[in-house]
């Protein structure tokens, strides 16, 4: 067995950073929301739809709060009032709202219990049909077997989600084992969910709610078929982070891009909208049973992945925390990790092996998310298609959870139907050729990939103490993380956050704190 | 479109979507990348993306190229010769044989001229077959001859005439310079001339070679890749029989 | 053939040889096969080889081939748009910048529209630049205004407007239905509206873009992959220098 | 580093056996000659060119004393003879026997220590070119540096000479170390060595000592702008073996495939001719430092590579102790290896480990030469290249010597231009990623990779000492080989050999025995 001996102390003392990293946004998770927040809310409730101009029904109505200065008490009691006031769904409220009939602010309070028993029931009814799709998730992996090791995860792109069914069922049958539809470029940076099935997007498809069943649909039906359940994943992340992630916790997403930092360094999304959103959108994940993946890839699309490897395992440690202070078990945290190593460099394998059990050995329960090579993929097809054989390689030998597959047309174009498949038929190959090997082998008594392994670790730890001292806030502002500045007012989707009332309530919240057991 | 013209696909229906990788004698600059995107223009491709460029040396560049093909096929309009005879397993034709035939069928098998690949007939004609599928040897109604590799056209022919053959089975696999056609049609001149085209079956088989390709090249039948012996005989079995009865 | 009449080389000189690989909606079974055949035989390729038949579920196939080609190309009568100022180093620009022109030049950059891949960009504006080249930002030349990621087209020319741009840079990476197209076009006639085009170079870059394409799209120039500051700062100087004499 | 632990008691068991079945044929090596050691020997005196009709002088002068029935004599003794008579050059002596002008066998025996004094001088000439061409090889290398490890190794094998030269001059500037022009097909069982500069091959070139020279000039040329000696290879093999193998010497080839049994069992040529004519045609290459190369790798091409991986490993036995015996030293001892193994085979990563680790550690000090998957190979051009950058891996991993690329065309045709090109790229790519890679491992206690390797040894040895027991010859016969019978008797070219005279004399032979330091 290849195993690193790690230094246990840096180990303990860079947890303990990343957890003081964490705990400092205390006053942030508790006394704030977020219009993406409320809109969450809403949509669990049961809003959905848009008008006839495209604008969502959940903007509408958290719009129609915020402009009447009323969002502080959270736009679930001001619904629920009124379902109690008119006796109306929360979506016939909704719509009243859109057409102007309804001003939420402008009903009376009659008897406070009674909205709190509307909200009660209606996020009890939410829940249920949640806690339904997780235990149908859990039956299906307890009918047709687990997920393997690593997980075949590609992605889908077409920009229509009916070519991306097409896509996504072939892939499935060839042996993928989780379909990501990739979304439509700047989606992130949308204020609002787009509603519908939708056939235009460029590099991706939009995610709605509607594409995530139809989606979720094709799949089901290969899963039976091929009797391996097909997990589906999309992004919740951007603005409307926890939005997504009750889509997905509603039309059954087995995992969800969720990264706590992502958004700020490379969207530019205010740092405490961003992680404000996070952490409602990962309570939703955790209590939804799904698998959390995270974006530590991202920093070496832009960063050298040898010189800025640390940053990878600061995020990772960093993004743990924060997942556990929303529930999250170690089991469904896909922390990131990607295998951006220049081809040109000697030793690159050695190098990433290195990386690869960092990473496999700090989250031995995690199943890390393998991100492919990209950065350094070219034109040339074949050399990109080795490539990716060394990371699969690489993903099987260190049991990585989740293995992206690269495409050999990374640098070309979104991925067309074959080159899906060559590459699923690549990490076939080679995950069957070295299947056992780890099993065959030790590391060499002072070797080069434990020592790189631990001044990796050390660097990390410096890292994350010196941001732990200063504040993550502060550290952003100043550039230590991508080297990118990023100030803690500035940024998209600050004018969302919003200081809440006494009176503010988000019976969701409150539901998910019970269940997952937060404090 | 119609439904029966169809395009290749990337990701989207009908999109024509290919990819191109070939070399010109050209250098390796924007020249070069012109000469081969014009190459393309050619062959009716269109929105061309020369995505690789790598010096080849010696005055030579390989491109690889992705791009939009005007090209459309009717599948309607497709006819393919194939061997349509039922495939049975060795047991049936066995009992094929011995009910219809009534004799046992002699075959006389090689690799003619310079080709030496012969686990290809082997996989045809040994006991031991190939895939878990037993090769002719091992049947009872077929008296199996393997000549092995490299047999001069004259030599097969004469086996075949002395064991009063029912059928030749030919292998071709080297085709460089198309020296298996050149082989190939070598065997069926000397058959014509020696008055023994019409006395047996005549067989080839190689992982280039189609059914197709037998017939034009004067054959009754051609195996490719991932043929088994079942279909072989099941083939021959039941052609002699039909022959029979015409 | 004659010298300039050039064809694909795979071992032989002009023989002509290619790879292809693509799926059709067809089974993987002969006819598919003859459909991939057929498509290629209409792109004037011979000779061919599918020599890969894959099923790729969903009723879609993909095929690998070998063939001949029957396209040439007249290498003589290639003409190519490229960008053809002298490449000079950082220090000659910065030199040629105070002699010929005795002012700063301003260049605007960004990533327009959806696009939010800066990695582009950021090599050829930013201080660290790219491969051991200094961006942009470096040069006491350039006053560098790099405006990031997903910057719409009024945004873009507002600010070029206001700092009095000698250049526009404009960065486009995700290519999918064209989107490239569209977003440059569309700032094109952004600034023709405004009145802007032709009060400074508009030039573009990234990965599928060729100088080529840039002059066809109504762009001063275009850089594409392996580009260096070395050779826009180069370009940008000479230009506006030639610019002032004409 | 990654060593196994191999049953001493077995190897040591296994050489003995190979070394008496080596040892057995000293009656066919002291007693007996053959046509194409004549013939030979008739080339290294400086006889060369055709008749009209294409039939070479030295096969021309062969036969003619052939029909004289005076050939025990040896060959060089009439030549010599007749130089010593008519004062003509042996060449010249050649062409007059080829017009018919000069019967060799109807000329008095004038002086026969004068004869001898001619044969002396001829032969010495001829071994002073042969050591000059050995010496300005190993001033190459002194020159430009030792070739690397494993030693990139590529086929060219258009049939045209011309082209082969253009393809040749790629490969070496793309980083080829070794460039090996492959014969046309059916060319081993010509009873003649071809005449002149060839343009019409197929499936490969014609070897001619013209078509050496041609490629030896073209690979000098790039060799000196490069500053890297690029070494060739041609096939020592065939019913020519050893004409072949003196042209090499001759035109300073570097390297020759040139194995004891391959002829027999693949190419069905008579036992007795085929190991007489490896005898002699080994001491030219050892006078000469040609590195040979055996053919091992041609069991696996029919047979399956676990179940009869220790054929391979047998074979590599019996082809090391017949090199020694013609004075082959372990260090030009390119015994063969091949990777052809079943990708679908579960761990044939690790399996393949096993079995290239196996051979490194029987053979350490030679320069293995490591085959590439050929059988397993399809027309899917991406999965072919896979499989190569595999073979390329455990090249690099376990340090083999040469490393003979695969194709990802290796189905399909002889490699055309751009092939070639992406497989050295796949073979640099990897040979760069895993450089080090073995010093950072070591073999886990009671491996698999450890126990297979040695259960292969295991098997080898009973295989040998069978084969011991009952002598080569009858093992053959019996099909103990590749499954292929081969009675001693039977196959092409026993007709070419013959009883030696007691006057018989090979004054190339005395002199390789004496230098060689052979008895
Ligand atoms: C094994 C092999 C060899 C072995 C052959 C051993 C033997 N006893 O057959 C050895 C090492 C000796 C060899 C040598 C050479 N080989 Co070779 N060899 C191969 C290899 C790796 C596999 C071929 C094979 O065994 N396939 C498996 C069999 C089962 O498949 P198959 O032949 O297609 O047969 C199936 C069907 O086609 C069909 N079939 C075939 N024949 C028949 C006949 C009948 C009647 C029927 C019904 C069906 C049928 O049924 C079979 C079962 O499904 C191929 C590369 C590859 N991966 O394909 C190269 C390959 C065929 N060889 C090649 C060459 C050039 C040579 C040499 C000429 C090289 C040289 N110059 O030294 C030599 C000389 C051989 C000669 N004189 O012919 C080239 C041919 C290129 C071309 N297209 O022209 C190939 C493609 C490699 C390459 N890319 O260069 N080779
Ligand atoms: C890094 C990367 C990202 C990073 C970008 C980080 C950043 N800050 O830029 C992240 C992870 C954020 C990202 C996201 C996405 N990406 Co992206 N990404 C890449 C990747 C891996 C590398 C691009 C790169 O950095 N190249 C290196 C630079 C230096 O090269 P370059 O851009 O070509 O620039 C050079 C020249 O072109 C030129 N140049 C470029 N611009 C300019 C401008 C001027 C004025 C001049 C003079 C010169 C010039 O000079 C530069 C230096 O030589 C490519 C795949 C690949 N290997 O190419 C995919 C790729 C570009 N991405 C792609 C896609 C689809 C996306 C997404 C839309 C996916 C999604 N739906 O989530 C998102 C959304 C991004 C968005 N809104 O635009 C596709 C585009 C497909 C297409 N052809 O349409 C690619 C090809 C991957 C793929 N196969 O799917 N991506
Ligand atoms: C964590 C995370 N969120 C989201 C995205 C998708 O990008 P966008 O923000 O453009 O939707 C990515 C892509 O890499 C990601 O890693
Ligand atoms: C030892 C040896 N000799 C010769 C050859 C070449 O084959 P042929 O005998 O057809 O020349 C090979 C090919 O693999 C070989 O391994």
């Amino acid at each position: 067995m290849l195993r690193l001996d790690l230094n246990a102390d840096l180990v303990q003392r860079a947890r303990a950073s990343a957890s003081k990293i964490a705990d400092s946004f205390s006053w942030l998770f508790e006394d704030y929301s977020s219009v993406s927040i409320e809109r969450t809310v809403l949509r669990l409730m049961g809003i959905d739809g848009a008008l006839k101009d495209g604008e969502p029904l959940p903007n509408v109505v958290c719009d129609h709060l915020k402009s009447k200065q009323a969002l502080n008490r959270g736009a679930s009691w001001f619904v629920a009032n009124a379902m109690h006031n008119t006796g109306l769904s929360a979506q016939e409220v909704a719509e009243k709202v859109g057409s102007g009939e309804l001003d939420l602010t402008a009903l009376p309070v009659k008897d406070n219990s009674r909205v709190l028993a509307i909200l009660d029931k209606v996020s009890t009814d939410a829940l249920a049909h949640i806690t339904k799709q997780r235990k149908h998730r859990d039956a299906q992996f307890e009918e047709y077997g687990a997920r393997r090791i690593p997980a075949i995860y590609v992605i889908v792109a077409t920009g229509n989600i009916y070519e991306d069914v097409v896509q996504a069922k072939a892939a499935a049958r060839e042996g993928a084992d989780i379909i990501a539809v990739i979304r439509s470029t700047a989606q992130s940076l949308l204020d609002y969910v787009p509603y519908g099935a939708t056939t235009v997007g460029f590099g991706g498809t939009y995610a709605t709610q509607e594409n995530f069943r139809i989606m979720r649909a094709g799949l089901d039906e290969v899963s039976q078929e091929i009797k391996r359940y097909i997990s589906l994943t999309n992004y919740a992340s951007g603005l409307c982070m926890p939005e997504i992630a009750a889509m997905g916790a509603l039309e059954r997403l087995d995992l969800m891009l969720n990264d706590a930092m992502y958004g700020i360094l490379f969207r530019d999304i205010n740092p405490k909208r961003t992680l404000l959103d996070q952490y409602f959108s990962r309570m939703i994940n955790a209590y939804a049973g799904i698998e959390i993946q995270t974006g530590e890839d991202n920093y070496l699309t832009t960063s050298d992945a040898i010189e800025k490897a640390y940053t990878v395992t600061a995020s990772q440690l960093i993004n743990e925390q924060f997942a556990y202070k929303s529930g999250i078990k170690p089991q469904k945290m896909g922390l990131g990790h990607a295998h951006e190593i220049d081809p040109e460099l000697e030793n690159s394998f050695t190098f990433e092996l290195a990386h690869a059990l960092l990473t496999k050995e700090l989250f031995p329960d995690a199943p890390v998310k393998y991100m492919p090579p990209t950065k350094f993929a070219s034109g040339n097809v074949f050399k990109t298609h080795l490539m990716d054989a060394m990371f699969n390689f690489i993903g099987q030998l260190t049991g990585q959870g989740v293995q992206l597959l690269g495409m050999m047309t990374e640098a070309i174009h979104t991925p067309h139907l074959a080159d899906r498949s060559l590459a699923i038929e690549n990490a076939q190959y080679l995950f069957k050729a070295v299947k056992d090997l780890n099993a065959n082998l030790c590391l060499a008594p002072g070797s080069f990939i434990n020592e790189r392994a631990n001044s990796v670790l050390a660097e990390a730890t410096s890292f994350l103490e010196a941001v732990a001292e200063e504040g993550l806030l502060k550290a952003m502002a100043r550039g230590d993380f991508a080297d990118i500045k990023r100030p803690e007012n500035g940024g998209k989707g600050l004018e969302g956050v919003f200081l809440k009332d006494s009176s503010y309530i988000n019976p969701f919240l409150i539901k998910f704190k019970t269940e997952l057991e937060l404090q | 479109m119609k439904k029966n013209i169809i395009r290749p696909y990337g990701d989207t229906s009908n999109d024509g979507k290919m990819q191109f990788s070939f070399s010109l004698p050209v250098s390796a600059d924007e020249r070069g990348k012109e000469a081969a995107r014009q190459l393309l223009l050619q062959m009716g491709v269109d929105e061309i993306d020369v995505c690789s460029v790598r010096d080849l040396k010696e005055g030579y560049t390989h491109f690889i190229a992705y791009g939009t093909t005007s090209a459309v096929v009717d599948i309607s309009k497709i006819k393919v010769k194939t061997v349509d005879t039922d495939v049975m397993s060795m047991e049936e034709t066995d009992e094929y044989i011995k009910e219809n035939l009534g004799k046992i069928i002699t075959v006389v098998g090689a690799c003619i001229e310079s080709d030496a690949h012969t686990v290809g007939i082997d996989a045809i004609m040994n006991m031991k077959g190939y895939n878990h599928r037993y090769g002719l040897e091992r049947y009872q109604g077929f008296n199996a001859i393997n000549l092995g590799a490299q047999v001069p056209c004259e030599e097969l022919l004469k086996k075949a005439r002395e064991e009063k053959a029912d059928a030749i089975l030919v292998s071709q696999v080297v085709t460089q310079k198309n020296i298996h056609i050149k082989n190939l049609t070598r065997l069926i001149e000397l058959a014509e001339a020696e008055g023994l085209r019409d006395k047996m079956l005549f067989i080839c088989g190689g992982p280039r070679l189609s059914h197709e390709l037998a017939i034009e090249l004067g054959y009754d039948a051609g195996f490719g890749t991932g043929s088994y012996a079942t279909d072989v005989a099941s083939y021959i079995a039941i052609t002699l029989f039909e022959q029979s009865h015409k």
